[in-house]
């Protein structure tokens, strides 16, 4: 199982804060994650997620598209950051 | 030494920087920054903002832009509060302090505090307008800012 | 808007901070220096501390350093206080706030008055340590710091 | 009248906080103050007044040596200032 978390803009867009969704070879990549997401919820998932600014962190930590998933992982799609 | 909270509550800046003189009787500088809530941004009148943040990364983020920070310069510590919620004009948003001996390390260290959490901890700002609701866009002077300390 | 006192109490940084947010809606960033009176220079041990300084003079060179920062920064306010007479390892002795409406210009106009203020503003530290009276000698450190901010 | 004020390290080795001299050609500029008040008063204060790093302000305003005074003036030598 793989937990997804989303902030901010795009928690408002998807009208989704979090979700669960099984580790599967489909989602061992974020890259990978993101397709099944957009599979399972539909198009418009595709443009909030694929938009050019949108940070992924894994564990808490920022990754990139190629950073491999394991079971048990913390995903989490937000925008920019804009606190302090 | 250092201290790190995110609350909706206010916070006293000097209770704060009295903790913070309790830490080491070699503090000879303490620098530190407030952030405030501002009337106008863009110019759109703001009437309130709520701070949403990422439970738990914001903390871990926060702890390693302070550990970054003492490993640079030389600190007797530092302490950082971010508020979250629903806040005002004029509010205090967040507050960092670092003391040192000198106060050269203790400017320089709170300003990289300041620039690394602009765009490493992740909270969100949304602007509630009379308008309506609108979530503040990064600025691309936060970017920069925070690409100075770059080696 | 600006506002310097020469004082022997002690000042709270939090009701200074308070009185600087009020001056203007549009501030989004405060920086803020506290010097501290240090148990240790240079080896010694201090027991107190006595700051002498030169009335009228000391006000007047304070008010000279603020203006040039309100001309190099885009500042909405200034605070100074400096504390004299007999002072305790872990006092605060002086404090120099700066508002803006972006960090950046608080940062550098709050390191800029405390460099000048170490050069230009004249008061003068004596230590009274067990072993006696001592006054502390300037630091080359505080001049090569003023002369930083030359054009 | 020029009044002459003397700070910190300086007031001490003088014994002096402050005193008053005739305004007088020999008074009208720093450099000659200075040998007047050591004429007056000794050749201790030849090397008190007269070390490396005396600061001299005129009415409040740091000067030269080569400073002229008027009647009236209010003049301080103090050392390096360590305030801050």
């Amino acid at each position: 199982m793989i937990k997804v978390l989303f902030f901010a803009r795009i928690r408002e867009q998807l009208a989704t804060t979090e979700l669960e969704i099984d580790f599967l070879a489909q989602t061992q990549s974020i890259a990978l994650l993101r397709q099944q997401l957009v599979a399972d919820r539909g198009e418009s998932w595709a443009q909030v997620l694929g938009a050019e600014n949108v940070i992924v962190a894994v564990n808490q930590t920022v990754v990139s598209d190629s950073h491999s998933l394991s079971d048990g992982d913390e995903v989490a799609f937000f925008p920019p950051v804009t606190g302090g | 030494m250092n201290h790190i909270r995110v609350q909706q509550e206010d916070f006293d800046v000097s209770a704060e920087l009295a903790q913070m003189r309790l830490c080491s009787k070699e503090i000879g500088a303490i620098a530190c920054f407030v952030g405030v809530v501002r009337d106008f941004n863009e110019g759109t009148a703001v009437a309130t903002m709520e701070l949403e943040h990422y439970p738990g990364m914001t903390e871990n983020s926060i702890r390693l832009i302070v550990d970054e920070a003492m490993q640079r310069w030389q600190l007797l510590g530092a302490r950082v509060i971010h508020r979250i919620g629903r806040l005002s004009p004029s509010d205090q948003i967040v507050f960092v302090a670092t003391s040192s001996l000198h106060r050269g390390d203790a400017f320089a260290s709170c300003e990289f505090i300041m620039d690394y959490l602009k765009t490493r901890a992740p909270f969100w700002k949304k602007e509630l307008s009379p308008q309506g609701e609108r979530w503040v866009d990064s600025r691309s002077d936060d970017v920069l800012a925070a690409q100075r300390w770059r080696d």
